[in-house]
């Protein structure tokens, strides 16, 4: 296949995953509407949503910095950098040795960083509030996050995750405790770092609740539709990463037939599917907790993490 | 013990210019009584401090690599003597320290002197009323206008 | 206080140079005299004299500990001579395994004490803001690395072959140091206490990349020792630029507003552009974000973390990731406080006067600034070159070199094997910027160009009072909640005012230094409680003095004739 | 002959030593101020006996000096100032006489263990005797001083101190300088009493309670 | 008539002559010019000692004290001159005093002299009472009632003091007698010296004691220095100057010549730990006090009291490099108190007080002065480019490599005294200036030249003054 191939495979990739985020989002709320009993909007309705921000004028604040008006395109650089290098249909892309999980996380890290930043910009109280809610929020998830890495790292020996994901499909490794923990830590970051249900209502309109969407309230047009695309493509990043982690059947070894190259992308899409239906599952069973009972749910998901990284200490087979 | 004497393994001529830098600064520390009156003096103080700071930055950066030069001079324990030696880690140490130089002094020279920094800091939250009236402050930062627009 | 300044760019340039234990401490307590002078520059604030005074108290205690050390180093041999004071002879005749210890817990409280590692950092507070701020740059900037070059001197070059547990306490300090430091950082509301807290943080960074480089040098694993001192040697060197260039920030706000409040600062970077963007450099740098050189060091550190299970002591292999966890935690807190920095200094509108009326800082500052934070974005871009430069300083102390960095592809660097991790810097910028402009494009291409500027919309409230933005307090306050309540006391106390009046409410919020409530103000007690007993010696009469000689003569009497 | 003059000088001495405690006994500054006369005259006898055992003719002088000095010109100018200041004449003390005495017995006990013992060597007898019994008259001098308010009586516990050690120099055999030291310190208690008196002590203060000198430190640390 | 015999005889025919002048001003100059004749003396004795005699013995040891004794007295004579103008101005000393003064300067410089020169331990007690009786007169001059209780407990102290003394000296010949004979070999300091060995090891230690405490006092050994800081404080300044910078000097000079004697006796009491005990206690005690002084000049009697204690914890340690410590140590305090006293003495007069109360912001009002008397307060405090630095550094680490409990205490202390003189410090140079008492002539000549002198020393010692402590250090063992 040689370098032409792997360049191939990887835009591939990068343009699959971007893709593919609006039809994921799509997926979830379609399936929360069912579960709750509505009708919901076509699956598609977010290509729609960008399509139409994309062609509005956007409005700026009279305040708004520079900074406000560059912050989209980075938060999108960053986060669908981070996106394209987890590996969703094979392993051993090309750039896969560029970053490891670390680098991924200070990629999402230095998209929430300016996505704070510019919900300051404009100096209302409610940019302050998002900004100040997701800074704490960050301040326990990344550390959980880490522990993560840390114990996966040590299971595979490695932090690339091209290896890992290689690792875990080969070696067969089997069921263990620390594996288990890191999963359900996992899932409790991705909760918290996507906003989702009981961290943060996505679909809210109450400024006081809300997270996320108080760092954006100011944006609009195209800069909005930015930064809509950035949170897809995260919730996909993190979807993708359970799925190649824990989930590793069906990923195309490097330098594979198209066959299996196909094969791999059918296993990515039905792991989408799944993640998504047991993510509306989640998120209509549960509700909001209050902004103070986050912490100790994300200490738990850091304890979670660090248990596991010396459980594995202790004995190679725990 | 002879005081003076240089014996070293190699004294590089890169330790011999460092020293001479370093003497170099206690000597402008020394011109800089008289000069911290004059108008011009701080500039010429920065200004020559910021140029022997760049002059270690560069000797520092190239000796990273070299044997360790050590040098013994005359002033220090009567028997000891002042011993000097550059090594791999001494390069690092005085890359820092020729950087910051390097770095800290043309910004002193924006910086007007005597500019004493505003009231305490530390916990003092901001008055709830708005900061209506004027605050006299000291020479180098603008005075405010009284009446501020709301 | 000019002729200072000069002076103690010396003092720092001759403790680096030193070779024997007087040069060393003459140049370091050279170093602490000339700082104190600049700290105390503006004696005519009473705070200033305060802040100056309880460093030059640390720096004497750091600079008798040091004087201890090399005494212990300089008795190895034959009884203390002045020959055994150099360097040299104390490297050729190792202290005996204990001398090593005490060597050790010596070093770790005098360069400690300059660094500002936790229970020693309370003056680090006080006297960085007090200093001006090119001096304030310097003195966190490149005094505290002599600091810590003055450790690694002692530690991994004079005092012999490290014991398995040397690690250990090191890493015990640094740990609670980062994340402690930064909490403090979070609760401050002036720019240069904030910046100088954050200098507490990042030493917590370095030594705890120093207790690794320990742990694996003394437990057989010297190409990982090798790298966690690279690591902790790179962030003394990322450190010294991206915190130079922060203070130099701080310093261009100050001479533009004449205000350190960050409660009383904002919107400067409609004022201030260009400062803002080195700024902004500054945080991303220090908040260990990926192109920039502050992700690189802590990226080392953690791969060095992630090496640990191989060490065969038990203890070890439970505090290193218990260490991992404490400096993963703190790398994100730096990120939530050089948000609110930056948020609240230069984001959102003017909260003051002042504030409003700033104006760009001068073509000096600017180019100072713009050169650091080009040469942070080079060292995060391009880490290869300097982590070969700083081979030459780690090999004598370890034993072994890194792999070399240079000849790699793509110019990544691979910290210890191929398949265990690689970060490529320059490949991580390309694509982001790559991505950034794609995206712009697409919008300009194919979205709509237009822009229209209106009043925030903010939900449909009118525009209200730029002190509604959140300050710096209601930024932590969350952080504070969850992190500050027990060790800090941190505590928040509404002043209502009596009914009818219509003064404003009041929010005070209230935080203390552990360290300065049951470490200093105690002794500080203890010394004055002594002092009042001792003193009544001095109102004594003759006949009570004559006591004293009597006594004396008696006791000694009894002693000759007992024993003598 | 040998341990006549032995026994003689052993027993001036140890009269000396008797005429201590009976100093530390007075209550009364007049009787005080006698009993240290007698003293003096004690001493006078033992260093011109010393004089005539050593035939050393210098001590003749020092006996003499002592004998005029110490039993007429101080005596005398004491209780001048007595009278003259109008002192009233009771010897305050600061532990009641009882313990103090108790304390003179240790101290002697102490004077004598620590002197014989170490002595134990080659030293003659009469020198080891001599000072034994000088440094028990120093020690209760020193006694005097410390447990007496009045600034004459501790003027007279200085002398008796100064005493033994005269009688000390003249026990050791062949001294040089003994005049000269016990000029000089003649000198040095003229310059007591001549200072106490010029710098009217009793003008400044109310009583020459030493204690009261210190009423007037005030304010200063 | 040998040199040393004219070194004796210029102070004291100034004293006769300066007794009859009754001009003061005159007076002045010609203290000045007996100080600088006899300091010129000094050296030219220094450089070719004469024999050990049985009066006179020159050797390393106090070649040093006499230089630098000769030096400050010089110094501070011109001081004297230009301070006591202002007193003289200001009517605190009317002319008879002044006469007194400076005739008593002079006996007192002459005593200074003779108990260095001498050989002989009995005319080095004689002259230590002489420098006691005209201290006495010389603090009480001022008559004011402090003036007269500082030198009436000064007195009694004293005299106290000397009596032990006096008390050892006769200790020393009744055990030198059964060896060395009748006479005047009992008391020859270098025939002793020679046979000490012979001696009765417990009648040595008996004289040690009394030696001990009766010199004790005049060094200002803790328990016994309750007298230094009223003496030091009530006396004219410059007479504080030349108490704390050299009496105290010559009185450990003094327990010095005891301890070589004590020490060469093999099986007698070892010195050391007594002296390592008493200066420790004067150096705990001395830190601990300095923080509750109100009195400028009763801060450095305390502060002497420090060094002093430090100085014998020196030479209590003894080895080459501790004893070299000390005497480097001896030297730098010397020179450095009498600068701050120089410039504390203008200080006081400047500002019309003695209470720091009264003296702040010294940098502002008097710039000069102030930091003349910044820079000598942090020599004092053991600041880098002072001699005090080098020998603190060299001391500390040679008593920490073999005795540890002693180094840690020995530091803990220094710690205390820096931060209580930083304190006091800030205190007078920093903050708002407090009211002028009128002008001041100030003697910058002496105070920067002691200051030049320390400061160079602090960075390179001359290699012939290192030779010169380092044979002294060999020879006190």
């Amino acid at each position: 296949m040689g370098l032409t191939g792997g360049l191939l495979i990887q835009s591939a990739q990068m343009a699959l995953v971007l893709a593919l985020a609006p039809l994921l989002t799509g997926v979830v709320r379609k399936a929360k509407a069912r579960l709750q009993r509505r009708q919901g909007a076509s699956v598609l309705q977010p290509y729609r949503d960008l399509a139409r921000l994309f062609r509005k004028e956007a409005v700026l604040a009279e305040n708004a910095s520079p900074l406000f008006r560059a912050a989209p395109y980075v938060i999108f650089a960053a986060t669908w950098v981070a996106a394209a290098l987890v590996p969703t249909f094979a392993t051993g892309l090309v750039f896969s040795w560029t970053a490891d999980l670390i680098v991924i996380t200070a990629l999402l890290a230095s998209a929430r960083f300016f996505l704070a930043l510019a919900g300051m910009d404009v100096g209302t109280s409610f940019g302050g509030i998002g900004s100040s809610r997701e800074m704490m929020i960050s301040s326990l998830a990344e550390p959980a996050m880490l522990m993560l890495v840390f114990t996966l790292a040590l299971v595979a020996r490695s932090t690339q995750l091209s290896t890992v994901a290689q690792v875990m499909l080969t070696s067969g490794v089997g069921l263990r405790v620390s594996l288990a923990l890191a999963l359900v830590a996992l899932v409790m970051v991705a909760v918290a770092e996507n906003g989702r249900i009981p961290i943060d209502n996505p679909s809210t309109h109450l400024e006081l609740t809300m997270v996320h969407e108080a760092m954006v309230l100011e944006y609009s047009g195209p800069h909005l539709a930015m930064i809509e695309l950035a949170g897809q493509l995260k919730l996909v990043l993190y979807l993708s990463l359970i799925g190649c982690v824990f989930v590793p059947w069906g990923l195309a070894p490097a330098g594979a037939s198209v066959l299996a190259l196909a094969a791999g992308v059918l296993a990515w899409a039905a792991k989408m599917a799944v993640g998504a239906l047991l993510l509306a599952l989640f998120e209509t069973s549960i509700a909001k907790m209050r902004v103070f009972r986050v912490p100790d749910f994300l200490g738990a998901a850091l304890m979670l993490g660090l248990l596991g990284t010396l459980l594995l200490f202790v004995s190679r087979s725990l | 013990m002879p005081a003076s004497a240089i014996t070293s393994a190699a004294s590089a001529p890169a330790l011999q210019l460092l020293v001479a830098g370093i003497v170099a600064l206690v000597l402008l520390a020394a011109g800089a009584v008289p000069l911290a009156r004059k108008a011009g003096g701080s500039a010429l103080v920065y200004g020559a401090a910021a140029a022997i700071c760049v002059l270690v930055l560069g000797t520092a950066l190239s000796s990273l690599g070299g044997a360790p030069a050590s040098l013994i001079l005359p002033p220090g324990l009567p028997e000891l003597g002042g011993r000097l030696r550059l090594d791999a880690l001494a390069a690092v140490g005085l890359d820092g320290d020729g950087l910051g130089g390097a770095a800290a002094s043309p910004f002193a020279l924006g910086f007007p002197p005597g500019c004493a920094p505003g009231g305490a800091g530390g916990g003092a939250s901001p008055p709830g009323a708005m900061p209506a009236t004027s605050r006299r402050r000291n020479g180098c930062c603008p005075s405010i206008p009284p009446s501020w627009p709301a | 206080m000019l002729p200072f300044y000069p002076a103690f760019l010396a003092g720092m340039m001759l403790v680096v140079l030193a070779d024997d234990a007087f040069t060393f401490l003459f140049g370091w307590e050279f170093m602490s005299l000339a700082s104190f002078a600049l700290v105390v520059s503006h004696h005519g604030v009473a705070e200033n004299v305060r802040a100056g005074l309880v460093y030059l108290m640390m720096a004497a205690f750091g600079t008798l500990a040091l004087m201890l050390a090399f005494g212990l180093l300089a008795a190895g041999g034959e009884g203390v001579s002045l020959q055994a004071l150099s360097f040299s002879a104390m490297r050729a005749h190792g202290p005996t395994p204990l001398a090593a210890a005490v060597v050790l817990g010596l070093a770790l409280l005098g360069a400690g004490s300059k660094a500002g590692l936790v229970p020693l950092h309370v003056w680090l507070p006080l006297a960085h803001p007090a200093a001006p701020s090119h001096v304030s740059a310097l003195m966190s900037g490149v005094m505290t690395k002599v600091a810590v070059y003055g450790f690694i001197r002692i530690v991994f070059d004079l005092a012999g072959p490290p014991a398995w547990w040397w690690g250990v306490p090191v890493l015990l300090v640094a740990g609670p140091t980062a994340v402690a430091g930064v909490l403090y950082a979070l609760m401050q509301t002036d720019v240069k206490r904030v910046l100088a807290c954050s200098t507490i943080e990042n030493i917590g960074i370095i030594f705890v990349g120093l207790g690794l480089a320990l742990a694996f040098e003394a437990n057989g694993a010297p190409a990982v020792a090798a790298l966690a001192l690279t690591a902790a040697l790179f962030h003394v060197v990322n450190h010294a630029l991206f915190k130079s260039l922060l203070f130099f920030g701080a310093g261009a706000v100050l001479v533009a507003t004449g205000e350190k409040r960050m409660g009383m600062l904002g919107g400067l970077i409609h004022a201030m552009p260009q400062t803002a963007l080195a700024m902004l450099v500054g945080a991303a740098a220090i908040s260990a974000l990926p192109p920039l050189n502050g992700f690189v060091s802590e990226w080392l550190t953690f791969q060095a973390i992630l090496l640990s299970p191989d060490l065969p002591v038990w203890g070890l292999k439970m505090l290193i990731p218990a260490v991992g966890a404490l400096l993963a935690l703190a790398a994100a807190l730096a990120a939530a406080c050089f948000v609110r920095l930056y948020g609240i200094v230069f984001l959102g509108r003017p909260r003051s006067a002042a504030a409003s009326q700033a104006r760009e800082a001068d073509g000096f500052t600017r180019t100072a600034m713009a050169s650091l934070a080009v040469l942070c974005l080079a060292a995060g871009i391009l880490p290869g070159p300097v982590i070969d430069a700083l081979q030459g300083a780690v090999a004598p102390l370890v034993g072994v070199r890194m792999t070399g960095q240079g000849h790699l592809a793509w110019l990544s660097i691979i910290p210890v094997a191929e398949g265990r991790s690689s970060y490529n810097g320059f490949l991580v910028f390309v694509f982001i910027a790559l991505s950034a402009s794609l995206a712009a494009l697409a919008v300009h291409a194919f979205g709509s160009r237009a822009v229209r500027r209106a009043p925030a919309w903010d939900c449909g409230f009118p525009g209200d009072d730029p002190l509604a933005q959140y300050s710096a307090e209601s930024f932590a306050q969350p952080l504070r909640r969850v992190f500050g309540r027990s060790l800090f006391a941190a505590r928040e106390t509404v002043t209502m005012p009596p009914p009818g009046d219509m003064a404003p409410a009041r929010l005070s919020v209230s935080e203390r230094d552990p360290a300065w409530a049951f470490l200093f103000a105690p002794l500080g007690r203890a010394v004055s409680a002594l002092s009042g007993r001792a003193n009544a010696i001095a109102h004594l009469n003759i006949r009570n003095y004559l006591a004293l000689v009597f006594g004396a003569l008696v006791l000694l009497l009894v002693v000759l004739a007992l024993w003598a | 002959m040998g341990n006549l003059v032995f026994d003689i000088a052993h027993l001036l001495a140890g009269l000396q030593v008797l005429v201590s405690f009976l100093l530390l006994y007075q209550d009364r500054l007049g009787a005080l101020i006698r009993v240290f006369a007698l003293q003096a005259v004690l001493l006078a006898l033992s260093v011109a006996w010393q004089a005539y055992a050593q035939d050393a003719p210098h001590l003749y002088v020092t006996a003499a000096i002592a004998l005029i000095f110490k039993v007429l010109i101080i005596p005398v100018a004491l209780d001048r100032m007595v009278v003259r200041l109008g002192i009233h004449r009771q010897v305050e003390t600061v532990v009641s006489v009882g313990p103090t005495m108790l304390a003179g017995i240790g101290l002697v006990g102490l004077s004598l263990v620590v002197m014989l013992r170490v002595t134990a060597g080659e030293a003659d007898a009469l020198a080891r005797e001599d000072l034994a019994f000088a440094l028990s008259v120093v020690l209760l001098g020193l006694l005097m001083m410390i447990t007496r308010r009045n600034a004459v009586s501790q003027i007279i516990g200085f002398m008796s101190l100064e005493n033994g050690l005269i009688l000390a120099a003249a026990g050791a055999r062949g001294m040089p300088l003994v005049v000269e030291i016990s000029v000089a310190f003649s000198v040095l208690i003229a310059f007591i009493v001549i200072g106490s008196f010029v710098f009217r002590i009793r003008e400044r203060f109310d009583t020459v309670d030493v204690d009261a000198l210190e009423r007037f430190r005030g304010g200063r640390g | 008539m040998s040199l040393v015999g004219l070194l004796l005889a210029i102070p004291s025919a100034a004293a006769l002559v300066l007794a009859l002048v009754p001009d003061w001003r005159l007076a002045a100059r010609l203290n000045v010019g007996a100080s600088a004749a006899s300091f010129l003396m000094v050296l030219a004795v220094v450089r070719d000692p004469p024999a050990a005699g049985p009066l006179v013995l020159i050797d390393g040891l106090n070649s040093i004290v006499l230089v630098l004794n000769g030096f400050v007295v010089f110094t501070t004579s011109l001081f004297s001159a230009r301070y006591v103008v202002h007193e003289a101005a200001t009517g605190r000393l009317p002319p008879l005093r002044l006469r007194l003064y400076h005739a008593l300067y002079q006996v007192l410089a002459f005593a200074m002299t003779l108990a260095l020169v001498t050989n002989n331990l009995g005319v080095m007690w004689v002259a230590i009472e002489i420098a006691t009786l005209t201290t006495v007169v010389v603090v009480g001059l001022y008559r004011t009632h402090e003036a007269i209780e500082a030198a009436w407990k000064y007195f009694m102290l004293g005299s106290v003091g000397i009596a032990l003394a006096l008390f050892g000296t006769i200790l020393v010949y009744v055990a030198a007698q059964p060896v060395v004979g009748e006479g005047q070999d009992g008391m020859i300091w270098s025939v002793l010296v020679g046979k000490v060995a012979a001696f009765d090891p417990g009648l040595i230690n008996l004289a040690f004691v009394f030696l001990l405490l009766g010199y004790g006092t005049k060094v200002g050994l803790t328990p016994l220095n309750a007298w230094l800081p009223d003496a030091h404080a009530e006396g004219p300044t410059p007479v504080s100057a030349v108490l704390s910078g050299l009496l105290l000097n010559v009185a450990l000079y003094a327990v010095l010549r005891v301890k070589m004697l004590v020490a060469a006796h093999p099986d007698a009491l070892a010195p050391g730990p007594l002296l390592m005990a008493a200066g420790l206690a004067s150096l705990l005690l001395a830190g601990v006090m300095l923080y509750r002084r109100r009195d400028i000049k009763r801060l450095f009697a305390y502060s002497s009291i420090e060094h002093m204690g430090l100085m014998v914890f020196a030479f209590g340690i003894g080895g080459p490099i501790a004893n070299f410590a000390g005497l480097l140590h001896m030297a730098m305090h010397a020179l450095t108190k009498s600068a701050i006293y120089f410039a504390v003495g203008a200080a006081a007069q400047a500002k019309g007080s003695q209470r720091l109360s009264d003296i702040t912001g010294l940098t502002q009002s008097h710039p000069a002065l102030g930091w003349a008397l910044v820079a000598a307060v942090a020599a004092i405090m053991g600041m880098p480019p002072a001699g005090v630095f080098m020998s603190e550094f060299l001391l500390v680490t040679s008593t920490f490599a073999r005795m540890p409990a002693l180094g840690v205490a020995l530091a803990v202390s220094l710690l205390l005294g820096f931060g209580a003189l930083a304190g006091k410090l800030a205190g007078i140079a920093f903050g708002t200036p407090s009211p002028d008492a009128g002008p001041v002539k100030v003697a910058y000549g002496p105070i920067f030249a002691h200051l030049a002198l320390v400061f160079v020393a602090g960075v390179w010692l001359p290699p012939a003054i290192a030779d010169a402590l380092r044979q002294a250090a060999a020879a006190l063992g």
